[in-house]
């Protein structure tokens, strides 16, 4: 510590400096610590994991596409991000309670989010649909990282009631420069609290490129703080499960939090609304299609015989069900009753609202609209 | 005059403002290459360069404290916050330090920074994205507080926040962005209206409605039913929160001798109440009824299929209008 | 009864709490062996060990963010800023998580926290140890905020607080702090009245006084001193400032017909305005005067030899009531 | 970077992990990466800094004295801190902007603010006194780490300027948690500005250790940002004069930020109202008494017969002059006219101020008090 601290060269737009298992033609390759993480991943559990990114591409699919019909306000496409997401979630215990930003739909997949609790949000039928408790999985955030204090907090509670759990941070290469998430590292450290931090970082904070945020690597940023890291393929599921392994073991065993920054590729625009020719090239677009998630793990699956027409048919199926759900729930579906307006805004019972609620029902009553009062 | 869109009226703003003061520079998430979520600054990072165009790290406290310390440096910045919601993170600096410094140092430390906000509801957003968050800033000694309503404000109210040597808080309503109106570019700022004073856009004799951003429009049509029914009302753009004109106000009031106030940011403690107590203790005499509020409700604001019940609209605004005429309203039976 | 300053009764309330309920923790800097720079939560950490009186991290937005958490883990987090000018950096957690995330997941998550925050003026404090912030709490829809004025009701509350299923802004006016009065210690919180209805301190019947927090002791030398020139005041103090009793206020207001509204808050936009809207809409026709409010200028707080001009004393009370009565003050040649 | 990234072994409760010319005996002891940067500061040199630094205690022991006869609200005691606030603040350029938060003094004294000013604020007659343009020190701050984003703008306007100064960030190993800290590192390495961060880490945050704000050194925490830092002894002038010097030069020639932790320790309490025996040992006291920052530098003067009495005495008689010109200035000092109450909110012509202010004169007109109108 008495050195001069330089920084080592390394460059936050290094999309290649990162560990692997599987290269993006598919390869399997040697990663000496991510290895021993998953030794019992067998073809069986490679293809479920290939469904559960498949499924969470055509769930996303629909999602552009229910926007595009008029259905949906908005939707933040999370298409390339596949890997992390469900690698990530995949390698959790079931009660590992995760906090995602809004575009991790592949954590609510895993996590047997119903499809319509993809779509209500997104319609402007309600600010939250699933219940949390019953997936162990917050709602998605949109103020950029302050899910990242909550997820230190939980894992604080885990600390408190000796729990096996941890809790999971999720969020961007851009929230990496919100002071909450500099804030939840440091109580995570001073406290040795089970949690993960888990960056996506897929290039881009809507137009800003991550060299905005960060010269050197994000994952450089955590042992600074005293946690350790690791900077992965983030389009390898393989690298995503073997590296969360790795991160919640260090976590559940009393170990404090550990960090995992996920190199990734945002392939759409970020959300519906935005018109990526504005800022970036479509080479680079080509540069990671060449290097997409799903497409090197069917590559290995063929290679080892484990890709075969049925199994695509199968997920297919299991996609058009689930899309469908997702349409369904959507399409045609009632606005909801105007009083709605008002539940929920507490817990126990408040004079305030109680004759706002009032009023605006006699109101609503004069023009002979029902309020729909509970 | 020049038909322009809000939006483009303070694009021409701030490129005004650009050229014709070199301190003067503009920064905040996406505002480069992007142009802004809502195009604002499209255009001006090509035109004056990312030296005085800035695309920041995603921290809306450093944004602001930043901010602070190039006007330290003796710079002007213009600050984009992207949405109303998104303002909070900066709080502390906002409150703290933005609005205090000048009280701080007697004087000797200014702090000339314009921070725009896109604002308000109404445009069917995911939460957080249609917030009003204006009462929290008049309550704060050392800001300023202006919202455009049309073109032509957009583009004189913007330039003359910039040349302002005390913080504003600029509010945009993204409802308008798309309105156009006339502007005429070419006028001298310290020719037109100054930043303070309130707008009466429409003459009127039963009531005063005091209103501003985009619910000048709703106030306005609203207006325009009432006459069917041979109502008369005065509608005001306030136009600038904190300080309020109230010199425009207390005369039209004294006038009328009732008062609505309209704004969708929620009713408790929100900047109708402000202008109540005012109004009350300037023209208690001159009240023919007690003054109505007609807000947002409160609550958080809701889910985008929600929100027309939320926001005031035209037929609320007629409520109040029917309640303090004493006519037929929702209230009359509570009342009575 | 037990005889207690308030700091004392506080100290209390949080030990009762944490006994009662596992699941209650107490979070905030220096907090732990100091017992807090007020003493509040002193001989807490030695009694209930350091997981459930925790010393955190320097970072209020840390502290709030991490309480959600627990939050969400089952906990009741009773966080406490250290002085009220240092709440602004937690603003975005309050504001934005804290205060919306009962509604934004209807119902499913609940937010049982407390926010103790030593708040206010008068103790001739440095910068940003003196902000009387509730407003902006106020205009924040899904929280509840209190504030205490006497140590009776500093412990009661407070336990009320921290059973309330709702986040609830408690303030703690530091001038009391060294108060003393009795204290029924062995009360069950549901027997006492509920966290959300006012107190009148004193009966009378010419003017409604208004009031919270510190100001309370204020008023009531004020009422004192107004009975010696024969003018009775009804002192009410409002104890829950977001819902506000205006059951009754109103049945007060209905008898006097005259009202001042007093706070060290500055005015603009301050809760005094909501009050008085509020008030004017329920009781215009009974009112004789217009309401008048005694409060801090629209100034930053002043450094601590000029805060003797910026706190309303009880002259400016009674200067006030003397307006409302219509009797000479300091405004007659005005509003003559 | 595709390693596993594991924070070294360091504590951060490891005071002497740290890079030191002068050990505590006043031995001077070599250092490769410092002796360049003081190979000019001769022994005047030095006695010119152990000048600036006893001046600085014997201007904080005054301020302690005037709190305790009643003559100012509160102080904030330096005792133990003035070679890194002399030091760096010595080795920065006249026009170099320096950043301060409420415990700085020894940084205000070099640069010449007046005696009156140290006193004015604890007074509680302004909330500032001296002229930050004019001795380029910004006034002090109390909301923690909020300064930090303010040095790093103003280095952004340097940049802008094209002048060839830098902005310095003080702070303390407290606000190394707050956000606003974390953002300013952000910030500053993005646009490369020429900012200095320098943490006092005096090893408490009023009651908390630094344990409890990190683990591992703050020094190590620079580098994660892409940061170069240094850590070294805060008790030894020698060394922040190097450190700064190294930190400025590298900010300066547009290299970018650079961080200083300086590990030192706050001798007295946190201020005039605080109990430091509820929270910690004298015998830390007794361990850091040994290490104090003047002393040493008298034992090396002494040894290279460079300290006698006539430079004690000139160097007494110029903080006898210093002290009694603040207490001459706080002494009997006038109580403010009230309605300055209303002065500097805008700078621009208000017509809510201009009312309340009227409105209030009037009232103290009844009175018979004059309100003291410009
Ligand atoms: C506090 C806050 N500031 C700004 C925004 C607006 N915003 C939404 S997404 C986004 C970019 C986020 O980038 P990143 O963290 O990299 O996540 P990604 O969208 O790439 O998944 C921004 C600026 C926000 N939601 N919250
Ligand atoms: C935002 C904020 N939170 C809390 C405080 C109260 N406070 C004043 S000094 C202090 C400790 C600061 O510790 P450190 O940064 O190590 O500086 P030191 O006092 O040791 O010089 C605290 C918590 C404050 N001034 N500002
Ligand atoms: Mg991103
Ligand atoms: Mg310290």
């Amino acid at each position: 510590m008495t050195d001069t601290l330089t920084p080592a060269a390394a460059r936050s737009t290094d999309t290649e400096d990162v560990a692997r298992l599987l290269d993006h033609t598919g390869a399997r390759v040697a990663d000496e610590r991510l290895d021993p993480w998953i030794a019992d991943v067998d073809t069986a559990m490679l293809r479920q994991l290939y469904r559960d990114m498949a499924l969470t591409r055509r769930l996303d699919a629909e999602g552009v596409a229910l926007q595009r019909q008029g259905h949906l306000g908005l939707w933040a496409p999370a298409q390339g991000q596949e890997a992390v997401q469900v690698g990530t979630a995949w390698a959790c215990h079931d009660d590992d309670f995760l906090f995602p930003s809004y575009r991790e739909i592949g954590i609510e997949l895993v996590r047997g989010v119903a499809p319509a609790d993809f779509v209500m949000v997104w319609h402007g039928a309600a600010h939250s649909s699933y219940d949390p408790f019953a997936v162990h999985v917050a709602n998605p955030q949109i103020i950029i990282g302050a899910q990242s204090l909550h997820a230190v907090g939980y894992a604080m509670g885990i600390q408190r009631d000796g729990g096996d759990q941890i809790a999971v941070a999720y969020f961007g290469d851009g929230a990496s420069s919100q002071g909450d998430v500099n804030e939840a590292m440091v109580f995570a450290a001073s406290y040795g609290s089970p949690v993960v931090f888990v960056c996506s970082n897929n290039q881009w904070a809507i137009s800003e490129p991550v060299a905005l945020q960060a010269q050197y690597p994000i994952a450089g940023r955590a042992p600074g703080f005293g946690i350790p890291s690791m900077r992965i393929d983030g389009n390898d599921v393989l690298a995503c499960v073997a590296a969360m392994r790795w991160a919640a073991d260090h976590a559940r065993s009393g170990e404090g939090p550990a960090f995992i920054e996920a190199v990734t590729y945002r392939m759409g625009p970020h959300t519906t609304s935005d018109d990526p020719t504005r800022y970036r090239d479509t080479d680079e677009l080509d540069h990671w299609r060449a290097r997409d998630p799903l497409g090197r793990v069917e590559a290995y699956l063929r290679s080892v015989g484990a890709f075969d027409d049925a199994f695509q048919q199968a997920v297919t199926a299991d996609a058009d069900r689930f899309t469908a759900a997702m349409r369904s729930a959507v399409v045609g579906i009632a606005p909801p009753a105007p009083l709605r307006v008002f539940d929920h805004v507490y817990a126990e019972p408040h004079s305030g609202i109680d004759e706002q609620r009032a009023q605006f029902a006699a109101y609503l009553d004069g023009f002979g609209t029902d309020g729909g009062v509970a | 005059m020049t038909q322009l869109t809000m939006g483009k009226a303070l694009t021409a703003g701030l490129r005004r403002a650009l050229a014709d003061d070199d301190k003067v520079l503009i920064m905040g998430e996406d505002i480069g290459a992007l142009g802004g979520v809502f195009r604002i600054t499209d255009g001006l990072q090509a035109e004056f360069g990312p030296r005085r165009v800035l695309d920041t790290p995603l921290a809306e406290s450093g944004i602001v404290g930043t901010a602070v310390g190039l006007a330290f440096r003796g710079f002007r910045p213009v600050v984009e916050i992207q949405f109303d919601g998104f303002v909070y993170p900066a709080f502390d600096q906002i409150v703290s330090q933005v609005a205090k410094l000048h009280y701080r140092t007697q004087g000797q430390v200014r702090m000339p920074l314009t921070i725009r906000i896109p604002w308000a509801g109404g445009v069917g957003a995911a939460e957080h994205h249609s917030e009003s968050p204006e009462a929290y800033f008049v309550h704060t000694a050392g800001l300023r507080v202006v919202a455009c309503s049309n073109p032509q404000d957009a583009y004189t109210m913007l330039r003359q926040a910039i040349a302002c040597d005390d913080p504003v808080i600029f509010l945009e309503p993204k409802r308008l962005y798309h309105a156009k109106g006339g502007v005429e570019l070419d006028g001298d700022i310290a020719d037109a209206a100054p930043l303070g004073l309130a707008n009466i856009v429409r003459p009127g004799s039963d009531v005063t409605v005091l209103t501003y951003g985009a619910q000048v429009t709703t106030a306005l049509d609203a207006a325009l039913a009432a006459e069917d029914e041979g109502i008369s009302l005065e509608v005001i753009d306030l136009r600038s929160l904190s300080p309020v004109d109230y010199g425009t106000i207390a005369a039209s009031v004294r006038r009328t001798g009732r008062v609505v106030v309209t704004h969708e940011a929620s009713r408790e403690g929100g900047v109708a109440a402000e202008l109540i107590a005012s109004v009350t203790e300037k023209c208690f005499h001159f009240l023919e009824a007690a003054p109505v509020r007609v807000t947002g409700h409160d609550v958080p604001y809701p889910p985008a299929k929600l929100e027309q019940y939320h926001l005031p609209d035209l037929d609320r605004i007629l409520d109040a209008v029917d309640r303090v005429l004493g006519r037929p309203n929702s209230m009359s039976e509570v009342s009575a």
